[in-house]
């Protein structure tokens, strides 16, 4: 694993996919694969005004770099990158990137699904909702259906 | 007595209505989950918070563990909610 | 499917990786998840001067938009995008791309996934290696491995 | 006699050394399978390009179509080696 690059950055801005991408694929020629998973915050069907996303700064850096060095030993990834906002985020808006490099295509779509999953049940993140009609938002509710998706990776 | 710091997030935090606090444990609080069932002895709050002690996070030194876990040597330990990032 | 955006095309030029996520999700505010492919061209170690891609103009973009209108119907997918290059490629730089969006991500990342499988072994394109050391270099030869990613689709 | 327009790839284009031909097929040549070896019979280079017959894929009208298929009614028939694009 030398020469593997894990990024990980926690921010209230925006991020650059083609940034991020040329970063981690500058200058090699070696990689053969790069795939990206972008989450954007979705309306709801115009339900939704806003997303207002809580974190545990410190942790959130050093827990989804722990997922993405996990993905990185697991699968034959060159690099990872990860990137995860916090704050308010309106609908159409970006919510978190991750980035992998592999020689092969299915350990370059695996491990940027394997992160998503662990992101998604342990990197310590709250959504609360903002709801378009001015009624009282709340708390999104942790979905059994992710802890499925983060499972199937230890069958 | 151990002196803890203690940081809370989502509605955890709300629920108790602070952020983060400084306290004295009775040396009989051993485990993360002893630590639960001793905050829900301290007022209203904190039982709002805690009812149900089994969804509830714990972090140490901002790692995940389980409720088994013991506390000793903790510099900060963080209760919150199932996450919901991604 | 109303709305469905499948955009393909089959050229000599690199494509914007940046640019064709944007033509995808511009001005939409109901898409959760957007994957990516790239695949690139690798120096295999330093033996590899170039890829010659040779492809079926008119099948090519017929098969991939075949490709692609499967993955939506077969997926939750709201758009996808193919951008498969042809002609000389050199180490580092871009072959083919993969889009895709859909409110969740699983189905992002299968309907990419999907895609990359089937235009692999069906859409018409041929690699011939130019090897760095001058010597004849010679037509890749089709992989069993890219037959059976095509497969699990099916069981 | 039907005209077909034969469109060749790859190391088939190669060793049957022209890119496209059209040719006047007999009518004993129903399937796509029949075509390859009434090819085979034109001459080395076609015997070269087609002798493993069963790795040979033929597009009817710029579909893929399996050996059984019949050619009757195609515009455009393409032979080639298997894909290695992606």
């Amino acid at each position: 694993m030398i020469g593997v690059a894990v990024t990980v950055r926690v921010q209230r801005g925006d991020f650059d996919l083609a940034a991020e991408v040329a970063a981690l694929s500058a200058g090699r020629h070696d990689i053969g694969a790069v795939v990206t998973f972008c989450g954007l915050c979705r309306d709801e069907a115009g339900t939704l005004s806003a997303l207002e996303l809580e974190h545990y700064p410190g942790m959130a850096e050093a827990e989804i770099t722990r997922i993405c060095n996990e993905a990185v030993a697991r699968f034959d990834l060159q690099a990872a990158t990860a990137v995860h906002r916090y704050g308010k985020i309106l609908p159409g808006e970006n919510i978190v990137l991750v980035v992998t490099a592999s020689p092969h295509r299915q350990a370059a779509f695996d491990g940027a699904n394997f992160i998503m999953d662990f992101l998604k049940t342990a990197a310590p993140f709250w959504k609360k909702e903002h709801a378009a009609d001015g009624s009282a938002g709340g708390w999104v509710s942790a979905k059994d259906e992710d802890d499925s998706a983060r499972d199937r990776w230890s069958e | 007595m151990a002196s803890v710091n203690l940081v809370y997030f989502a509605w955890v935090r709300e629920r108790i209505g602070r952020a983060e606090e400084t306290l004295e444990l009775p040396e009989s609080v051993v485990t993360a989950g002893d630590l639960l069932a001793y905050l829900k002895t301290l007022g209203e709050e904190y039982e709002a918070a805690l009812e149900h002690e089994n969804v509830i996070r714990v972090a140490i030194n901002q790692e995940h563990v389980d409720h088994g876990e013991k506390i000793a040597g903790a510099r900060e330990i963080a209760l919150f909610p199932p996450m919901t990032g991604g």
